[in-house]
């Protein structure tokens, strides 16, 4: 091959770089090591971290995922394909995304929806770009964000819109249910306010008033923004039926839908929306049309195709997505059914209510809200949350998110995630021990005998 | 509550693997086409990577772990950003970002940051080089900032006096590619980077194409002062019919306290994140937890196996193969668009004169290599070079494989001349048949409703 | 020392993987092929069986392990055979035989081993249902005894008459297959037990066929002494193109003592294995350690998740499709072998009538067959019955399914009667034409060798 | 589907069936679990048996297995195909078994392979058989088998052939080499001996003479049998070039080439014989062919099609052989080549070496032949292994074979392996665990100071 370039040496290839520039070996860099050592490594780091018993949700649920999903998801065709720019060599992953936002659809009872972006947090903030759009009439940018939405998602959506003069601004949750106060809102009747974005459940577990936070929306000609849990739409009311006529925009993070925890991601971001605001949907959308003898195909389509071409008026910057996630999702919820989502979301709900009702017999520890709620809690405990969990999880149990850091307010709450892998006995496990880190730490004192725990 | 049972397929666990594995088997991919060019960067990733990162420890652990249950994953992490910072030459890495364009955006929001830190606010706009990706245009206008093209000259290389008369005060920075969309390694990049900061602006690299010189060159040692780089392209983590990718960015000193977060920190021989009170200069966090952890991961994993001598021979193989390639095309009568500079690992075929003298387009040539089994490469980037071929074989192709493309490319320069409705109407032996792009965007179909079947 | 290295091939893993992948999808499966209809009894093993029986502990599990660390492993397969016994009713079951025919021969040579404590030696033959499957012949002759062939009645029966004459001093045992290959259910069964009985001989059961009856009459309950079952067949382990597969074998009390080791055994709560020094009158053991125990884990997995409801609906959904495919091909003109006998899981369909007729062999129409995308069934099997083809739609086929396999039928009948030689060059659409037999074997070709190419 | 049938209820298709013979509902089956309980069952119990440290071989050995191997394997195209009946139909499967056979004939140097046997011990069995019909001129059916082969390979063999007269006789071994003494044979110069079975390396690891044994038994008109590990070959001399002439029959267990442990099995049997036997070569054997267009395909050959048909003749009764752990070893022969099997082998070697080096150095403890060996070698203990092991195993190490119930003539003797996934540090803790437990059960004081083991 050399001969034919022309050259005596791969390096001679280089010669375009100065050589000044080279860098040399890099010894900084280890040398190679085989798949038999690496998998060494890597096994003795994962011992390291073990599998404890997980009672934490806040956004990535510890839910089961058929073994069927991810044989399939991981077959080379879907894993090692490359992006369907060449749709008629991508008809796989083309009507698998195209399945994907019809069942997405279905499930937010919204007119379309995208074929993903990168997660929960990042949705949002396209979300909150895309009801600026939108929203022609408001000239504020200003964008009502309950403090009730989880508090990374604040952030994230937070730092990604912040250099566009728009302004998040925080809405309060009421201190007794947890919820914003649909009462709260009259102090903006009639304010020239963008957005309204609307976590349910939210970051607390607890049910938000979504039919009249929507329907005020709408009368003050702010865009709605669902921020939601796709799991909890298989038995609650979906954002396209919220109020009168449902919401604008609906977005969340896919990870209940078939992606394991893996420290965070990859996960998946969805964006549904009204038939009208398609046009201003981010990320890759796939369209069906046919071929020149009339067969039915996929293809991208909108816009998704030009981002990639033109170099003006693209507003948002999105290319890669999640595909093997939503790969792995449509897979998920074809399997399930909305039947098989449903049991699964029955199953958490009912978990949860037991953890709290086994918790909130311990003495000092009470459930902090009085709403309903959906998946999780909000628990609060007669000392510092922090040592507590800090000794739980010496014997293995995750036992909830400190929210100490982000609600002060709250004082020694924790956030508890029961999903539906948790048994009667890890729930007694976890009642157990928390029951008996909090007399470590000064609380009330142990009622349980040990028992051998 | 939900009132209707939403529209999901209700299927058995066999029809949905029958379903999903007949989808699969339509798509091309590395581990199946025939000769896959790179499209879109995408290359092997080894099912060792794969497996390893996929332990049942590291896919059980919930983003939200405590420290203690997570040093084993944060030592894969920080040792991912240390060989990172080593092959960039940069001085920190943040991992965060979820693909390449999150990263753009990152590094034009750091600049911004910088700037702001030092008041200086005058600066409102960005130079990107016109050869570019388009994702730059949303991502600087993202950031507030307006985009102003720097012109290359005929030879590839950034037109130095334009830039000269380009830049002044109002510069925040300076965006390239390296080696640039069309492949060729910018010769003039230090006095480029001796200009830009020259007048206080800073230099931003889009480090897609890093692999062309991986341990040959580095952007610290250019003059970088951030660089973003795309694991799920050129760093061999899987593309996954279009994601989930990875974007870290690396920057030079002065961007340090900007990097978002979180990133993982070493104290003693213990691993920790690094979060927003930790860094508070941080321009943030850019999704909910920590990125795609699971890509890091997997990146991690190949480029323990490659180590120091395996990432140079990626480089060099990847630079020999498309040196070859583009010799080979250009003897069978093919154009390149720089012919008289090396190719990196990827080079510019210009099929000008075939669409002139014989009506068909690069569109219907890349179709009609779809017919011989070649996953052809887009032909709507670079935007500045119309009826041109982007061509990237991967490091892995061997010569054979290269031979067989050639000779796929003379037979279908042959039928053009002869035949050139066949090369028209391509492809013809794929799942479908030419697709109609026009309809699908006209009468939009995006999701699947009862009434259109 | 080796002298020269072994002519392997050299690929690299990008290689390996691409030809291998390439490989698999020349195969028909019951994943992709679009009607497999159970050719030898193929079944689809649910992936959460598959996966479960593979978690990491199981396979790094050495087969010399001591008990201490295999308390759940050994549970696991005491389950299996607590829960083969009761689907059997019979009195002992062992896991080790590694397929139907080691489970045939570990019957027989039971039988033989039960005769000879008895010093009964003047018993040297068996008697075998002259409907039944080549590899008895082998194992019968293995075991050191001749082979009588028992007739049929033209209904499917056994010829108790003929069976009269035969039995005797001389009379080992009689092995049948229940229901039959051709899949009638012997209705005179209980007469069959009593008369072989009646003679000191035993009775025999080949329980490939067992699945059609699962649930619903038990071989200890017919009077069956021993009964082979094949688990990746009518047991849901998968078929690996030909294997691994498992045979246990379950036996009434007379056969106790004789069978083959290592059985697992629970005392107390403590399971452990019973090998040759626990039970000195077994025939031993078959393989060198307990079998294909990841067979035996999926099977057990699978019986769990299918449980007592499971099992019976398997049967019924299994002969509801069966009966149901034999009536609508009546309906289209083809002639069952039994016409009046009602079809358990699987029935004959005799084309005699159209081989005579229309100069087409049965093996030419399931060659078409093949090109409509079923996976046709054998056609030199039962023996007795030539120009057959049998049928076995699995239980997971819908109505859909079938109705599509007669209207392929219809049509390939349509063809042999307007264009017979379309069906004699059958098939068409596969990787390769009809394949030349006679030469393979003439002029063997069973290895490669650098000079063949 | 009823309706068609002409029935009213699927019960009706079960009245074939005498009712006294129904079973009802089978209590003591348990009901059915759903897929997330199962698998809480199979992670407890596989947490139950840990996964201690592995320095047992015996005939199944800790290889590690590269990833690609069984994700390619488990694709559904292989993992869920039927047997390979329907040639056309089947081309991957047998393609692969075509280059399967190729693979092992050029690893053992024989000329042909047939396509798999159960494991191991049946295929010794097996080979028994085949030297027993190969050597008409012999009449004795005495076959020499030496006491140094597996000890379940011997009882196996010997359950197997049993019944036809076959007498398996034991060769003792010498009591310092471990191995065959030539000398020995001296005795059976001259009289009819059917076949030699000569292991290599054999149980202890030991390397017999194989040349002088092969060319006795040339001399001598006996068969010869060689059982190997295929692992060994890769830099072991072939069987095919033992002696002048090679081996007439070779055989083993192909678990080294890509099977986890997974307790025992699936692994899988091989036989290879030269090509003026193949027509007695039992199992399914592929062929290369032609189809009616002339193009390259491949078939089941010879007997293996007959076996299923015909009642008379067939000389072996195996039909299912292990289809999946073939494709597993074929990809990982094809993955690994020649040069990697061998540095596996090395790697193993070098690892056993280094056991015994720090072994022998503890009191009492000492290596027990004085022969060169592979893989795995014998090491005699001051005390008896028993209560040692037991010691181990509670700290998670499983430290060999007692030997003490096959060869109570060795005393306190244990068979150790270490293969490649053995590390020096596992090999220091086994090393200095061993120490102490020796010397809690009253062997040799401990010299080692315990180093917070
Ligand atoms: C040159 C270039 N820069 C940036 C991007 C965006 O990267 P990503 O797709 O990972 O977001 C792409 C990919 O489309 C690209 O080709
Ligand atoms: C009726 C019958 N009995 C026994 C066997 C042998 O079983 P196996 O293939 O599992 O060894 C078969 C399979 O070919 C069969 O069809």
């Amino acid at each position: 091959m050399l001969g034919a370039i022309g050259v005596d040496s791969i390096e001679a290839l280089f010669d375009e770089i100065p050589d000044r520039l080279l860098c040399g070996t890099l010894e900084a860099m280890p040398t190679a090591v085989s798949e038999v050592d690496a998998s060494r490594l890597m096994s003795a780091r994962a011992r390291l971290d073990g599998v404890p018993t997980c009672f934490i949700g806040a956004g990535a649920y510890d839910h089961y995922v058929p073994a069927a999903v991810w044989q399939i998801a991981a077959r080379g065709e879907f894993y090692s394909a490359s992006a369907p720019c060449q749709a008629e060599a991508s008809q796989g992953t083309l009507q698998l995304l195209y399945e994907f936002q019809s069942m997405m659809a279905a499930l937010t009872a919204m007119d379309v929806s995208n074929a993903s972006l990168y997660d929960g947090a990042s949705a949002l903030a396209e979300a909150v770009l895309m009801a600026v759009r939108i929203n022609r009439k408001s000239k504020s940018r200003r964008v009502l964000v309950p403090k009730s939405l989880h508090p990374a998602y604040r952030r994230v959506a937070g730092n990604i819109v912040r250099n566009q003069g728009i302004v998040l601004e925080e809405l309060p949750y009421d201190p007794a249910g947890g919820h914003i106060d649909p009462v709260l809102l009259q102090q903006y009747d009639g304010l020239d306010i963008t957005a309204l974005v609307i976590p349910q459940p939210n970051f607390f577990g607890v049910l938000e008033e979504a039919d009249t936070l929507v329907e005020w929306a709408r009368v003050n000609g702010a865009v709605t923004v669902a921020v939601v849990n796709p799991l909890s739409l298989s038995v609650l009311s979906p954002p396209g039926e919220w109020g009168e006529r449902g919401v604008d925009i609906c977005c969340g993070d896919g990870q209940p839908l078939g992606a394991p925890l893996s420290s965070g991601g990859p996960y998946f971001g969805f964006l549904c929306c009204r038939q009208a605001f398609v046009r201003h949907l981010p990320g890759w959308i796939v369209g069906r049309t046919l071929d020149v003898d009339g067969k039915t195909g996929f293809t991208l389509t909108l816009h998704a195709r030009n981002r990639r071409t033109r170099r003006s008026g693209a507003a948002s910057n999105i290319c890669t997505n999640q595909g093997l996630m939503v790969t792995a999702a449509t897979i998920h919820m074809a399997l399930m059914g909305a039947e098989g989502l449903s049991r699964t979301a029955a199953s958490c709900h009912s978990n949860t209510l037991r953890l709290g009702e086994r918790l909130s017999m311990l003495p000092g520890v009470s459930i902090r809200f009085d709403r309903p709620v959906f998946h999780e809690q909000v628990v609060t405990l007669p000392v510092a949350a922090n040592g507590v969990l800090r000794t739980l999880a010496a014997h293995n149990v995750l036992g909830g998110l400190d929210l100490s850091r982000d609600y002060p307010e709250l004082g020694n709450a924790i956030l508890c995630c029961a999903t539906e892998r948790r048994t009667a006995e890890e729930i007694e496990i976890f009642t157990g021990r928390l029951e008996r880190a909090v007399a470590l730490q000064g609380g009330a004192p142990c009622r349980l005998q040990p028992k051998g725990w | 509550m939900r009132k209707t049972r939403a529209a999901l397929p209700e299927l058995s666990e066999l029809q949905t693997v029958q379903h999903f594995t007949r989808l699969s088997r339509k798509n091309f991919s590395v581990d199946t086409a025939l000769q896959p060019l790179g499209s879109c960067g995408t290359r092997y990733t080894p099912r060792g990577a794969d497996s390893l990162a996929m332990l049942p420890e590291f896919l059980a652990r919930h983003p939200e772990a405590p420290e203690g249950h997570s040093q084993g994953f944060l030592a894969c992490l920080y040792d991912l950003q240390e060989m990172l910072r080593v092959v960039t030459g940069m001085q920190g890495i943040s991992l965060t970002p979820a693909a390449g364009a999150q990263g753009e955006f990152a590094g034009v929001a750091m600049i911004k940051a910088y700037h702001a830190a030092r008041q200086e606010f005058e600066r409102d706009e960005m130079l990107v080089s016109a050869a570019d990706h388009g994702s730059k245009q949303a991502s600087v206008v993202m950031c507030g900032y307006k985009v102003r093209s720097i012109p290359t000259k005929p030879d590839g290389d950034i037109d130095l006096a334009s830039l000269k008369t380009m830049l002044g005060r109002r510069t925040a920075g300076v965006m390239l590619t390296i080696p640039s969309g069309l492949g060729v390694f910018d010769r003039g990049i230090e006095a480029v980077a001796a200009l830009v900061h020259g007048v206080g602006a800073l230099l931003h690299c889009d480090g897609v194409n890093l692999t062309a010189i991986l341990g040959k060159v580095r952007p610290g040692d250019m003059g970088f002062d951030v660089v973003h780089l795309d694991l799920h392209k050129g760093f061999f983590a899987p593309h996954g019919g279009g994601g989930p990718g990875a974007g870290p960015v690396g920057v030079s000193a002065s961007l340090l306290p900007y990097l978002p977060v979180p990133i993982v920190g070493l104290a003693g021989d213990r691993y920790s994140w690094l979060c927003e009170q930790e860094r508070p200069e941080s321009i943030g966090r850019l999704s909910a937890f920590a990125g795609n952890a699971g890509v890091l991961l997997r990146v991690y994993v190949n480029l323990l196996m490659l180590g120091r001598e395996g990432i140079t021979r990626v480089a060099e193989y990847a630079t020999l193969n498309a040196n070859y390639l583009l010799k080979e095309l250009m003897k069978a009568g093919f154009e390149a668009v720089h012919p008289d500079r090396r190719a990196t690992h990827e080079f510019g075929v210009t099929l000008r004169r075939q669409v002139r003298e014989l009506e068909v387009s690069s569109r219907d040539i890349s179709k009609r290599l779809l017919d011989y089994g070649v996953d052809a490469p887009a032909t709507w980037f670079p935007p500045i070079f119309p009826e041109c071929l982007l061509l990237k074989p991967a490091e892995t192709e061997n010569k054979e494989t290269l031979d067989r493309f050639v000779g796929a490319m003379k037979s279908i320069l042959k039928e053009a001349e002869t035949d050139p409705d066949l090369v028209k109407g391509a492809p013809y032996r794929l799942p479908v048949r030419r697709l109609d792009d026009v309809r699908a965007a006209r009468d939009l179909d995006l999701a699947w409703k009862p009434a259109n079947g």
